[in-house]
């Protein structure tokens, strides 16, 4: 499904990711570990686009889509759920949805099913996005991911800033979506239980680079730490 | 009372002037964040697709009803090849874009210097246009009309774009936050590019309509600018009813003061209230609230 | 790292404990009746709060609860009736600056630091705000210890002279924490300050808020219940706007109300 | 050494600010060739009418090179840009004179442009010739006026209307020096002459916004209005003073800034049958007008236009090169001793060069704008009027300077 | 500033925190170079014309210097700087008028009054008769201007692009009052004609030095004054709030009260200049300060390079250079190259040509990794605009120091 070979990228000069290879199997999802800083958002802006790779390549479903915009990227089945609970602040908290839904077939109803998952919004329809708690931001954010019908779904410590019965609701409806619609997940999380709960592959990463991965499940805890202390 | 129904409309239409040139300001101002000083230019651009049109038709009325759309067209490109070529690198420093589009600006009046010359053209008023209709004894230039009806068509159409359309969504949404926007699947470059093309053909239309009441020469873009500016800022960025309700408040306002004082007094005097105003409401008359610094 | 002999400024000795440390007259927050309403909804609805020096008290419940709201109201965010009273000093109704010179500090939901200065150049600016204006026209020369030792508890001293704009997430709020140990603050207002830290980075940050917090008023929001379990000395619970339940973390833990509006029926281990 | 830099105070007012020998001229006079400059606005708002005059300077500068130069010396001319700017006039000015040393400058149009440069001249010793009709109450040894000065203009335009009987006027002017001064002497001779002034309003220069100044011009029923806008702003005022009805036969409009070249950009129906006051035209039926039209437009194109500035400036080079021939030298202080009763066939007339003022006779004509675009005359005086800039010669202005 | 101290990563946080020092004799020499270049060598090889010119575009170098301070380090764009201008100018004009009045009328009644006016001197004018209360108000005056306004403006956090417009529309408002009041300020004349100069005869050659010396010794105090401002902490504090203004607030200062500081000091800088330029060029008029002068001034700044110290006086120095020597010779041609200038440097060369070493770097660099076409839409949102200046090389570092940047401010949308 997702295959990102020997890749480099950062900022300006800097370089932040120095040959990161990760694959997320085409029935499976895959979690990324790793301390503050190691480039895990890094990672997942060269995978949506948002930042150019200077080396290596990102094979999606066997095509390299390194050149291709974020928008592209998009409409070849990825969505993208940004970290620090981003929305468009503006618009109300329906305008985000139809935002995505817009000049989709199913739009009306895939806006309708993103709300019966986020029961949480439906008050806060009319309400400009920008005015909502940070916990309601990131729950329209993860919806309006969800609109877009991705095939491979890549969420950037989703449940950051939410309270713990929406983040077992939200791990829970993540799981389903993944077993059942056959969507799969590429998950930056730094609750660990959660992050080997969901994955069937687990990476970490230390400085720009994979330092240890393995298969996924809650048995695989131990060796994580271990591997995150160094 | 014939002399008080003629200022009351002179207000009217001098905020219905104002108002044209302030529409597409508050697209790509408003919306986009980017201060073009050249949206003049795209004014004068338009007076002047006026003059060559009626210049290939000959006929004062048809060439009027095709100058609307073909203005359109000729400042949305203009606007087009100006975002393609510079502004679309420039879109997180929105105070450079004032300073680029100055530049574009003195171009362009040298441009239609060296193509029209300095000496203003001439655009004929059809002649369905011409003359007035008595409002209780007070004259009521047909042109004035004219621009009244098609400074609040346009308003409407803008409105109803940004509040009831997908792309209006998309222009509003892309401004906020263009990776975000990217990364949910919409293409910030076209919506830039139509946010923008729409934009600068309403300086077009603009320009076609000051052809009726005004001089079509390379420094009519200065005219318009600095009051077209205060309109947005004064009606709130972004919004396009604040700018509606701040042209006309501006018009009447300007037209009273310039009857009871001086037009250079008046022109003084509207600054003053403008500052005053921003000191009550800093944001204009309608503001989107934010939360902290988020 | 800090040499020896150097005194340490902003770490005091001992540990913060639940009610606070009551030596010698202590500093409180005294929150009353405080209500905010937007538009005619009503975000926060008579609020009332006692926290007293050296306690560590976390502020937690629901999405859109009114916790962050509480805090830009005792910052002069957003307008707000009632009471805050800080040792005394009746701070609401005071401009930002003010209340911030009153020794009051806040960190954001969203990590804000000043993206085109350097880290140190963050620090030094935080200590400044009581400088008197002609040492302000003087060069930075001679760096405050405080900023040193600052640096040092943040442990982002090899980054001292990176661009605060290209930090990690997780380091820009460790220098909003440094920005607010040297400004020296009494209160410290913290909005989800281990938000996207990995687990060991939270446990160091968790140390850091317990050595920090001893001499201070901390009001933590926060959302992990681990990170509340281990280092709160005093939970109050928000919901809808009103406290819902106050007490120690296994007092609120056992509450149902709580159970039911935040932790849910069956908490989640650990998630 | 800064104290040392320190020069003369001023310990004689009487002696001080006179060019003192240290401001000797620097013209060469040695070789076959002699310098003079043009000072016009080749860029910004008034590049539009000083370039006209630009064009017929250099037309003239041709044909006296041509005709073998002055005092058979060729015409070399260092054009300077004056940008639509004072402050830049002065400094071109004093280029002109003190770094090129020219022998006389040419050129400058609005009254703020000649007022900038004034100081300059006179410090510096130096000749100005200025083409264009103004304000009045002024004269300078060192500037040569060729243009109308208010007796020259304004009265006679203000004595037409009189004798067609107009009891009302209303004053619409643009907001600047040339206007509000021409304005004050037309409320003294409404004064005088029982005329009334309904009205005297301005607007900014460039304004394109007339609603409200055409409102109360209709609501005054005034017999005439004196137009004194320049620029653009006459296409916006007739636009806009057509479209709520007035026209030339229930409102006549006398303007006096707008000559040929204007006419086509207000576009001839809102204009045709209004008046004008100048002291040329390009109808004139003289044989030296007949020769300059022609002149002008081989060398520039059938299409272009001649006006009165461009006519006083074309006069003013030949003007000073007459003076230079009397006086037998490019010497300053010996072309202002001959310059007294210098005359010249000039396409307006004979026009004749006053000693004690540096004005020049002018014949006054009343135009009224034909449906060709051009200006035919309807009135004219019977003779070359004296000039008379402080409008001495009238008992009501006497409150005026 | 920032560039430098990169690399240092030993020697205490001191050290890294004023590492400016270390080029601080290489400043103190070129200061000195400058201020022979300026005081020695122009007045003994320009003849008095050329002089006098140069005075004027040192004029122009004092409003940059301010403009400099308070758009590249403070980032508000003032699009009004030729009302302070214009107060300092015109101030200075009236003092010269009524002693030139007293001098050489009689009357005491300036020229032009008599003939457009009352023939009486207005009361607000009466105060500039004495040399000492000009002298307090062409700084006074602008400074409390800009205080009042300031105030006003930033104490209601208006900022950013309304900031820029509203500060237009100052400047055309207030040529329009000048120009509304011919009897009193000349109208559209403006005030011209002088002789002489606090009683110096200014056709004396020696005098017109003695101006430009003037100009010049103001103009280096300036610069001097502006740096050490930039590098103290107060400097730093300037482009925190350039950033993030709300943030700062949080931290216990009142943002306007730093903007208003800045904001009057540049008002300050722009009346003395253009109290210097009266004598200097012998006229103020309407159009040296409106709209078009005020963007006009800002020109140089942007290409000199606008949050450094330097690059705003010799961006306007060599604009003005330029614009004389090719405007006359060019006029249309002028037009375009001053357009095209300011495309191409605010457009592709934000920090001016004091960045041009580091961005010719930098491209360098990029040579090899030109692949990809996905970062079109510009850096994420987080990053800082401008990419993190580079450090100098070595060898040029300690020479090009006082041009070193500060990268550009990150406007906040309005
Ligand atoms: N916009 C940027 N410009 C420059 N450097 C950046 C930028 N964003 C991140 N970096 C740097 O890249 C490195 C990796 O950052 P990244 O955000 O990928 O870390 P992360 O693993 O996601 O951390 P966290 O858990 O805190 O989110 C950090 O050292 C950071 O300083
Ligand atoms: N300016 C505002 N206008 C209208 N509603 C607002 C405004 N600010 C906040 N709200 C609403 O007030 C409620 C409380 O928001 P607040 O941010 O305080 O929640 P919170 O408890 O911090 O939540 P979270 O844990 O998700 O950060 C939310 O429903 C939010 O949408
Ligand atoms: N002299 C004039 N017309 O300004
Ligand atoms: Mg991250
Ligand atoms: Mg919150």
């Amino acid at each position: 499904m997702l295959e990102i070979k020997d890749l480099k990228a950062g900022y300006g000069r800097t370089e932040v990711l120095h040959g990161v290879s990760v694959t997320v199997p085409d029935d499976a999802v895959a979690s990324v570990l790793g301390h503050n800083g190691a480039g895990k958002s890094t990672l997942l802006r060269a995978v949506v686009g948002i930042i150019k790779p200077t080396a290596g390549s990102i094979l999606f479903n066997g095509e390299d889509i390194a050149g291709l915009r974020p928008h592209q990227r998009v409409a070849r089945g990825l969505a993208y759920v940004p970290q620090g609970q981003q929305s468009f602040g503006p618009l109300t908290t329906l305008e985000n949805l139809r935002l995505v839904a817009d000049g989709r077939k199913r739009g009306k109803a895939l806006v309708d099913e993103a709300l019966d998952m986020f029961p949480a919004l439906k008050p806060l329809l009319a309400r400009r996005a920008g005015l909502l708690s940070g916990g309601q931001r990131q729950q329209l954010a993860i919806a309006r991911a969800l609109i877009t019908e991705p095939t491979l779904l890549i969420l950037d410590e989703p449940t950051e800033g939410i309270q713990p019965n929406v983040v077992a609701e939200i791990e829970q409806t993540i799981m389903n979506l993944a077993s059942r619609s056959g969507m799969r997940v590429l998950l930056v999380e730094q609750h660990i239980g959660f992050a080997l709960r969901a994955a069937d592959t687990y990476y970490v990463l230390a400085a720009g680079r994979v330092s240890s991965s393995g298969r996924g499940g809650a048995s695989a805890a131990e060796t994580v730490r271990t591997a995150m202390l160094i | 009372m014939e002399l008080l129904i003629g200022q009351m409309f002179a207000g009217l239409s001098l905020g219905s002037v104002l108002l044209l040139a302030a529409l597409g300001l508050s697209l790509t101002f408003g919306q986009m964040g980017v201060i073009n000083m050249a949206h003049g230019e795209f004014i004068m651009a338009g007076a002047y697709t006026a003059f060559v049109v009626q210049q290939t038709l000959g006929s004062a009325g048809a060439s009027l009803l095709v100058s609307l759309p073909a203005a359109f067209l000729v400042g949305g490109t203009m606007g087009l090849i100006l975002e393609e070529l510079l502004l679309k690198r420039m879109y997180h420093r929105p105070l450079d874009t004032l300073l680029v589009t100055f530049g574009v600006s003195l171009i362009l009046q040298q441009v239609a210097r060296d193509i029209f010359g300095a000496p203003s053209v001439d655009v004929r008023v059809p002649a369905w246009l011409q003359g007035n209709v008595e409002l209780l004894g007070a004259p009521i230039p047909l042109t004035r009309l004219f621009i009244l009806a098609l400074a609040l068509t346009c308003l409407a159409a803008l409105a109803l774009l940004l509040k009831a359309t997908p792309l209006g969504r998309r222009i509003r949404a892309v401004v906020v936050n263009r990776d975000l926007a990217e990364s949910s699947g919409i293409s910030s470059r076209r919506t830039d590019q139509l946010t923008f093309f729409v934009g600068s053909g309403l300086a077009g239309i603009a320009g076609v309509a000051v052809t009726l009441i005004g001089s079509t020469s390379p420094y009519l873009g200065p005219n318009y600018i600095v009051d077209a500016f205060l309109v947005v800022v004064a009606g709130g960025i972004g919004q396009i009813k604040g700018a509606a309700i701040a042209a006309f408040a501006l018009g009447v306002l300007q037209s009273v003061f310039e009857f009871s004082t001086t037009a250079s007094i008046g022109k003084v005097l509207i600054l003053a209230a403008i500052v005053i105003f921003l000191q009550v409401r800093p944001q204009g008359i309608f503001t989107l609230k934010t939360r902290s610094l988020a | 790292m800090i040499a020896a002999e150097q005194p340490h400024l902003l770490l005091p000795q001992g540990e913060p404990q639940a009610g606070g440390r009551r030596s010698g007259r202590p500093q409180y927050l005294e929150v009353r009746n405080l209500r905010v309403v937007f538009d005619g909804f009503t975000a926060v609805d008579g609020v009332n709060l006692d926290v007293t020096q050296g306690d560590l008290r976390f502020l937690i419940g629901p999405n859109g609860a009114g916790k962050t709201t509480i805090i830009d109201a005792m910052t002069g965010l957003v307008p707000a009736t009632g009471s805050v009273n800080h040792t005394g000093i009746e701070i609401l109704g005071r401009k930002v600056h003010q209340i911030a010179k009153l020794g009051v500090g806040r960190t954001f939901q969203t990590a804000s630091v000043f993206e085109n200065l350097s880290v140190l150049q963050n620090l030094d600016i935080a200590a400044g705000a009581r400088r008197r204006p002609l040492e302000l026209l003087r060069r930075g020369r001679g760096t405050d210890p405080a900023v040193d030792e600052a640096l040092e508890i943040i442990g982002l001293e090899r980054l001292a002279s990176k661009q605060a704009g290209t930090l990690a997430h997780g380091q820009k709020q460790w220098l909003e924490i440094g920005m607010l140990l040297v400004q020296n603050s009494e209160l410290l207002l913290l909005d989800e300050p281990i938000a996207g830290m990995s687990q060991d980075e939270r446990a160091q940050t968790g140390e850091l808020l317990r050595r920090i917090g001893a001499n201070r008023i901390t009001l933590v929001i926060e959302h992990d219940m681990d990170f509340v379990r281990e280092y709160a000395t005093s939970v109050t619970v928000l919901a809808a706007g009103k406290v819902l339940s106050e007490g120690s973390v296994a007092q609120v833990q056992a509450d149902p109300r709580v159970q039911e509006v935040y932790l849910g029926t069956t908490p989640a281990k650990g998630h | 050494a800064v104290l040392a830099g320190c020069g003369s105070q001023i310990a004689d007012p009487a002696a001080a600010g006179q060019p003192s020998g240290g401001t000797d001229s620097c013209v060469d006079t040695s070789g076959d060739s002699i310098k003079i400059g043009f000072l016009n606005s080749l860029s910004g708002t008034m590049a539009i009418s000083e370039t006209t005059v630009f064009d017929s300077l250099t037309l003239a500068a041709e044909e006296i090179n041509a005709d073998g130069g002055v005092l058979g010396k060729q015409l070399e001319v260092i054009s300077e840009d004056g940008a639509s700017e004072p402050t830049k006039f002065a400094e071109r000015a004093g280029k002109l004179i003190q770094q090129d040393c020219t022998a006389a400058v040419f050129g400058g149009w609005t009254s703020s442009s000649r007022k900038a440069m004034l100081p300059v001249f006179e410090s510096n010793n130096a000749l100005l010739f200025y083409p264009v009709q103004y304000e009045g109450l002024e004269s300078s040894e060192n500037i040569f006026y060729t243009g109308a000065t208010t007796n020259q203009q304004i009265i006679p335009a203000l004595d037409y209307l009189a004798e067609q009987g107009t009891k009302t006027i209303f004053l619409v002017g643009s907001d600047y020096v040339f206007p509000r001064t021409a304005n004050k002497i037309i409320n003294a001779y409404a004064e005088a002459h029982g005329m009334e002034i309904v009205g005297e309003e301005y607007t900014p220069l460039g304004s394109t916004e007339f609603s409200t100044i055409v409102n109360k011009v209709r609501d005054s029923g005034a017999d005439a209005v004196f137009n004194t806008l320049n620029g653009d702003s006459n296409v916006a005022f007739f636009r806009q003073y057509t479209s709520v009805g007035l026209t030339p036969d229930t409102m006549p409009v006398v303007s006096v800034s707008i000559a040929e070249e204007e006419v086509p950009g207000i576009g001839l129906e809102n204009i045709e049958g209004q008046l004008t006051a100048w002291d040329y035209y390009q109808t004139l039926d003289t044989p030296a007008n007949t020769a300059f039209v022609s002149a002008f437009k081989d060398k520039y194109g059938a299409d272009r236009v001649t006006s009165d500035p461009m006519e006083a400036a074309y006069t003013s080079l030949y003007l000073w090169k007459e003076m230079v021939e009397k006086a037998g030298s490019f010497d300053v202080d010996k072309v202002q001793d001959a310059a007294d009763g210098v005359s010249f066939e000039a396409p307006e007339g004979t026009v004749t060069v006053n000693g004690e003022n540096n004005h020049i006779t002018k014949t006054p004509r009343i135009g009224k704008i034909t449906s060709d675009g051009l200006i035919e005359t309807v009135w004219e005086a019977p003779e070359a009027v004296e000039p008379d800039p402080y409008l001495e010669n009238y008992d009501w202005a006497s409150g005026l300077s | 500033m920032s560039t430098d101290t990169v690399r240092s990563t030993t020697g205490g946080f001191a050290a890294r925190l004023s590492s400016v020092r270390q080029s601080r004799a290489g400043v103190l020499a070129g200061f000195a170079a400058a201020a022979v270049l300026l005081l020695v060598a122009a007045p003994a090889l320009l003849p008095v014309f050329s002089l006098g010119l140069f005075g004027k575009f040192l004029c122009f170098a004092i409003v940059a210097v301010g403009i400099g301070l308070a758009w590249g380090r403070g980032g508000m764009l003032t699009l009004g700087q030729g009302v302070f201008f214009g107060l300092g100018a015109y101030i200075m004009a009236m003092h010269m008028k009524l002693a030139d009045a007293a001098l050489f009328g009689g009357s005491g009644v300036p020229d032009f009054m008599a003939l457009y006016g009352t023939g009486t001197v207005p009361g607000w004018w009466e105060p500039f008769r004495s040399p000492v209360v000009t002298v307090l108000a062409v700084v006074l005056v602008p400074g409390l201007v800009a205080l009042v306004l300031g105030l006003a403006i930033f104490k209601r956090r208006v900022k950013g692009a309304y900031f820029a417009i509203l500060s237009q529309a100052l400047a055309a408002a207030f040529a329009v009052l000048l120009i509304g009041q011919q009897a009193t300020t000349g109208g559209s004349n403006g005030l011209s004609g002088f002789r002489s100069f606090f009683g110096f005869d200014l056709a004396d050659p020696a005098n017109k030095r003695m101006l430009y010396l003037l100009t010049a010794v103001v103009l280096l105090l300036v610069v001097a004054a502006a740096r050490q401002l930039m590098h103290s902490r107060f400097g730093e504090l300037l482009v925190a709030v350039r950033d993030q203004e709300e943030r700062v607030r949080f931290l216990g200062y009142d943002p306007a009260t730093v903007k208003t500081v800045v904001y009057v000091l540049a008002a300050v800088m722009a009346g003395v200049a253009g109290a210097l330029f009266v004598p200097l060029v012998g006229i103020i008029s309407p159009a040296d300060v409106g709209v078009t002068p005020s963007i006009a001034f800002l020109i140089g700044v942007a290409i000199g390079g606008r949050s450094t110290v330097l690059g705003p006086v010799l961006g306007a120095l060599g604009v003005a250079i330029a614009q004389t020597s090719l405007a006359s010779s060019f006029p249309s041609f002028w037009v375009y190259f001053q357009g095209l200038l300011f495309v191409l440097v605010i457009g592709f060369l934000p920090g001016g040509l004091a960045s041009l070493p580091a961005v010719l770097g930098r491209l360098r660099r990029k040579r090899n990794d030109d692949g990809g076409a996905a970062r079109e839409s510009g850096p994420p949102t987080s990053a800082p605009p401008v990419p993190p200046a580079v450090p100098p090389a070595p060898a040029v570092s300690a020479v090009a120091s006082p041009l070193a940047t500060v990268p550009a401010a990150k406007e906040l949308r309005p």
